[in-house]
């Protein structure tokens, strides 16, 4: 099984679960995150203080699937996360040793 | 005969005190600091509505990434109509000048200094239609000033999260010349056309602005969202409220300063103020509950921004009323106006198809409408009562409803064709709409350089 | 000798006054507009204390998933009574009846329009027993609905987080017309049993409403505590509030906003207005002051929500005292309240075992009792000196002090029976309770269908 | 001769009224319902200014981790310094005693129970100096004690996220007595130094408090500034505002309470009253304006906060001059103090190098001083025609000019050396700063056990 | 080392951080997530606009142990997140090459 | 590929982040989570209810770097984390298999 994890622009968050379902991905987990890359933030002024921001929204979406599962997961992301502009965001793959349903003990495959 | 309900409310007041304070000595207006006080305090309220009333209510209903532009929205808006206003907007609402625009003679509210501690006496000069009152001028100046405040600021609800900072403050300013003052003028001065009454009809009644300002910033918001168009993501995004709670307390204060809106505009702390007061608690209360009611059968849960919208609903339809109508009445009018505004921010707008973001149209538009009618329905004799239009003979049944529609009629077309054109030329000056990327990003950190953390 | 101190509350603004300004013509009693402007000030300042102020204190000390479920409750009790209010709670309340209940001579409050522009008389046609006001009916009605309003709403702090709403309204009305108007009749109206003392008492004094309103709701919320029973996860969970500055902006209008409930129960803008807006200020903020300090001493450190429950113990515990008193036993009376609520709410509740949520017993109930029977030790003979009952002749020492015993435990019983019977029977109808899985989903989105970001 | 603005902004309401409603029995004041009524109202709308206006404005500006601690700073001293004024501030400063100080002849509010219904004669048995007004001294001396705790309150902006709540107290405490009641009594008893005029000058004029209230503020501020020294982090870290919208709700009932603080200082409900709102309303509006076109001009974008703190800026500037001036002055006023205060807040502090953290000297210190010098300039003539000064002899020109410097100069050296003096001594005896550590932790968990969810 | 990562309802996370501290788990982090699954979310209404919301609240715990430890983990982690209602989470084991305690620069075992 | 994920003070992120820089590190992920440890939390009160908190804010950084690089990166974290009081917080090292950017679909080394 594959942990992959793909930082991606919030508003697309919507767009990346639907590509996935067709693939046979029943769950996902999101975090919102603060992403620093090459995308430049906006500067903030408060009464003269000025503030570059430097970390910029981003959402980060990690979902567990079968081995053989993971190129497709990795391209339906890739396609549906894409605007072209700077500041995409990033797909990792980490391997997992191991998985478990809490509900029905289940594991591997059968848990996810 | 020209029979003038507004006009006996600005007249009556005086004249009930007459009739009992000061009936020794009714030639020599005074001022009265019981009216003064409860008219400061009006204004304060009226103030209240708009900041951080309105400002919260709206912001209440965006998403985390616009709640400061809208705030702002209020904020400015507040600031930029009130020189406007000291400018030339009170001059052109409240002089004489004819029967569709006031005059410049109060340019920059000269002449102030002169009279600062006289009773105002509204029309002076014309015979028959003064109206002579028991506060200040600078007092019904500012109290004035609230509601040119807050009728723009209504208007934002419809172009909320799109509409550019600079493009706003000159539709506003714009909009607040050219739209608000000939409208007030119309309705509320004494040479005022629609007040005056036109085809043989009474004058329209409006006590507190029913046309002047929920019809005309309601159909203003309307044309503002077709003109700008939709938000980018409508239907697909996920627009929820970021936190309702704002817009709760915003209801809130909205409800609360309304007591000054209505009860104010009898100009006068006394009988009237008192009914106006209570038929606006009773209409709003209807219509909370009348739109929950309706939300919790038609979509399965009370909600609470259906509560507050239902109550703004409520307040709204009973402000052209509020001076006219008894408890029974104001109790109807409230639910009506629950279950007419509930269907038209939910159904009417889906079935037209615009984006009014924040129901500007459906709720004020509406809700206006709803009350300028019933007005004409449900008008109470002895209020309206004055020495030239006697008990009995001054609600003038058919005649009133019909006096109604063509000041509804009047308001819409005038605010909506002029709304249009002023959008047209603030979009060829400075562009209406920031860009679909900084939509996306959000209107406080582009437009203003700041974010809620 | 009847001596009825709340009877003077009413009589005195009008016999102050036709000792000075009126003095020549004393016997048709006259709206005054200075005194009206108060009213209609005081009423916006009332509701402002439910909505937003008690929505937000109370919003605020709530988990995040509740924040708008308790703000809804505060926002539709106030929509549900004002009508209740209108169709019968008012007449019950305030018209002549017996001792124990008033008439329905104004339901749908009948009768207003002939009325508006007329001074109000309490009581009219008891010989001796008249109280005429110098503001109209719909004032007094007005101002009186806006008690009506907040007292159920302080009883939400008692099952915040756990009760249906679909319950809440069928209680509040059951309770709005069994609890709330017959003992508001009973306090307040000129023919009401506690108002005309018993066993040869005098009559009880309550300004303001420490009986009728705070040892009302505080003793009906601690029913419903033991009736819905502990919140799930109660003493395991953290219950921490989600947003303590919520609660301080709650606390901050409740403060301001009493103002108008203790000064306005005046009646008139007048002296006693005025020392009850001082001793109202003076007791809030010693026992802010005396909480902190005790919770200080007591836990290490001083609370944000321990220094603004203070205020409010003192704001509660002043109220029945508050036309009553001066300065110095306002200090004392802060003081105690503060200390003892800060008892009442971290100890006795947890010594008990009942889990009320948001201590609406603990502050309103104990700090009722407080300032009910302080009312009795502390009142100030001149404030209540009437024709009837010359300076020096009017307050009971221990006569007083029994009589405030008297009307507490009546309450208490009334209330508390009542209270535990309405709870029965809409349990039995439509449930009370949500089910744990919805509690712990939060009642936000279970009930109303919407959610903070 | 000696020409008391200020002394002529406390007679002429009366003066006013007896010209009017009273002409017939001049001789024995009486009390106004309406005056009364409009004092109630001021009085509650200045206690909303510091809670929760002030409370909100300040918390809105700093961290997450500071936001209740910023709140409990406003509410805190709104307890504390209510108990003080109640005990001996109010006495210090509006008893006779001498030129300096009052006596503590009103210790404890000593004497309040025996005038509770009468007229209250401020300088009471001075000789042509006694103004009689018609409030009781209950409604006036609320009114000026809710001037003593906005005072302190602004000052905590200064030392924000970084005070110990126990030196608060202690150094709010001493603050109240040795520099507040001084200043307000030099300013507005019949008998201070200011108000009677030095070097042969004219009485300064301070309408509602650009010496008492504000410069008093802004430089006890900027001394906190210095000794407490700048937050941990201060240039590096990121101390952006954690909230803006709360600091905009918070400057919108600032606004609106401030209504109730420059036309609460006629002490009467009359045209001066009228006008002190209305040039409020536009110097506030068009500081708001001018700070927020500065800022996009040198900054390029328009900020919700900048709009806000410059509607502040103009509150302060026009407070001095609002029973003064007419409504032209005020625009400029406004205006200038926009441009002003938006180069102190972002400019000479920086090159001054003092953390202010939210800008009590730049906005307060600052704008009160442009308004205390500009009233000199603007003051129109027959607003403070007395008796004594009649119309057209009363303004001083230079002259008039020369006394607001020195009136300015006053306040800035007593303020800033006692406020050094007494910080040193609480930071001997308590300690004035938490330790790094706990600043960087947060002073909500730190010093109140609390935290924002 | 392994890093387990639990997803699990919020009101499980005192029960579950109770139920490792016998094991030795000194250690623990946490973060707000949002997840998506079986489980399916309530349907909010805002004047009219309807949106299922298809993400629920849930709370992610990431803790290293030795992997001698991961096992007795895991189980425990399952018995004291159960409820056997749809939507109790899933637990997922990784592998960790290094850990560094940062205050004392100890490495691996003695870092956790 | 290493995915490097620090646990640190939140005070402490800007000093990382310009730490990173110098060594190539051209992106990285921020989120915020709550750490249970050997750090003690404040007790807090409300109205007599006392929660003790066993979580503290911390921030989580994950950062991807090629292999050869993450020695270098855990030092500069270990160095400019460091306050040498409790709770200063841990760094975990992952094995990555692939990484992508969504906006070039570059992988692997180009992508980071
Ligand atoms: N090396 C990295 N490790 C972890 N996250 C990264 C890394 N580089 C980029 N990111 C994440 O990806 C987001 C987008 O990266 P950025 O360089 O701005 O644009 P792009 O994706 O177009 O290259 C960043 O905001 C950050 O959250
Ligand atoms: N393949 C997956 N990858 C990552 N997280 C998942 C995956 N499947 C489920 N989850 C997480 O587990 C949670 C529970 O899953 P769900 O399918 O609703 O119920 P159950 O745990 O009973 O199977 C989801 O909300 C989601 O956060
Ligand atoms: N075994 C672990 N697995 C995951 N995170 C851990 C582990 N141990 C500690 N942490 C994280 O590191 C933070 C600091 O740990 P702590 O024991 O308080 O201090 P120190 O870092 O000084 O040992 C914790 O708050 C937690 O977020």
């Amino acid at each position: 099984m594959k942990l992959i994890m793909a930082i991606i622009k919030p508003f697309k968050l919507d767009d990346v679960r639907e590509a996935l379902t067709p693939l046979g991905v029943q769950g996902l987990t999101v975090s919102e995150v603060k992403g620093f890359g090459r995308q430049k933030g906006q500067t903030e002024i408060y009464r003269g203080a000025e503030y570059h921001v430097n970390f910029l929204p981003k959402v980060k979406i990690e979902v567990v699937v079968g081995a053989d599962l993971a190129d497709a997961v990795v391209e339906a992301i890739m396609k549906s996360a894409h605007t072209g502009k700077i500041g995409d965001g990033k797909i990792f793959v980490i391997d997992i040793e191991r998985a478990v349903r809490i509900r029905t003990a289940e594991t591997d495959a059968a848990a996810l | 005969m020209k029979t003038l309900l507004r006009r006996a409310a600005f007249a009556l007041p005086l004249l009930a005190l007459s009739a009992s304070a000061f009936a020794e000595d009714a030639a020599a207006p005074k001022l009265d600091s019981g009216d003064t006080a409860w008219m400061l305090t009006s204004t304060a309220l009226v103030l209240l509505m708009t900041i951080p009333g309105l400002a919260l209510f709206y912001a209440g209903m965006v998403r985390k990434k616009n709640i400061l532009a809208t705030m702002m929205q209020s904020f400015a808006i507040t600031a930029l109509v009130t020189v406007i206003w000291m400018i030339a907007g009170y001059s052109l609402a409240f002089t004489n000048g004819n029967a569709y625009i006031g005059d410049l003679s109060r340019f920059f509210l000269n002449g102030f200094g002169a009279n600062w501690d006289k009773p105002f006496i509204l029309g002076a000069g014309l015979k028959d239609l003064e109206q002579v009152q028991t506060v200040p001028e600078s007092v019904f100046m500012m109290f004035q000033m609230t509601f040119a405040i807050i009728t723009p600021a209504l208007i934002a609800g419809a172009f909320a999260d799109r509409m550019k900072f600079s493009a706003l403050l000159v539709f506003i300013t714009l909009w607040s010349l050219l739209v608000y003052s000939p409208v007030a003028h119309w309705v509320w001065a004494p040479t005022g056309w629609l007040n005056a009454g036109v085809f043989g009809l009474p004058g329209a009644a409006d006590f507190a602005g029913g046309t002047v300002v929920h019809i005309n910033a309601g159909i203003a918001g309307l044309v503002c969202a077709f003109v700008l168009g939709k938000r980018v993501g409508y239907g697909t995004d996920n627009m929820a409220p970021f936190n309702v709670s704002l817009a709760v307390i915003g209801a809130s204060l909205l409800w609360v300063g309304w007591f000054g809106f209505n009860a104010g505009s009898a100009v006068a702390a006394n009988g009237r103020a008192g009914m106006a007061m209570t038929v606006t608690q009773i209409a709003t209360a209807a219509a909370a509950l009348s739109w929950t009611f309706a939300e919790w059968a038609a979509k399965g849960k009370p909600s609470v921004l259906g509560a507050i919208s239902g109550a703004v609903a409520g307040l709204v339809a009973i402000t052209p009323a509020s001076g006219f109508v008894l408890p029974g009445p104001a109790l109807i009018i409230g639910i009506v106006a629950g279950v007419v505004c509930f269907w038209s921010a939910t159904s009417l707008k889906h079935m037209m198809g615009y984006d009014d973001s924040l129901d500007a149209f459906g709720v004020h538009g509406v809700g206006g409408i709803i009350g300028a009618l019933l007005t004409g329905v449900f008008a109470f004799g002895p209020f309206t009562a004055t020495k030239d239009a006697p008990l009995g003979t001054n609600i003038g049944g058919l005649a009133q409803f019909e006096s109604q529609v063509v000041a509804v009629l009047a308001t819409l077309i005038w605010s909506g064709v002029l709304t249009f054109i002023i959008l047209k030329i603030v979009d060829a000056v400075v562009g209406l709409r920031v860009t679909e990327e900084e939509e996306r990003e959000g209107l406080d950190v582009v437009l203003h350089g700041e974010r809620i953390g």
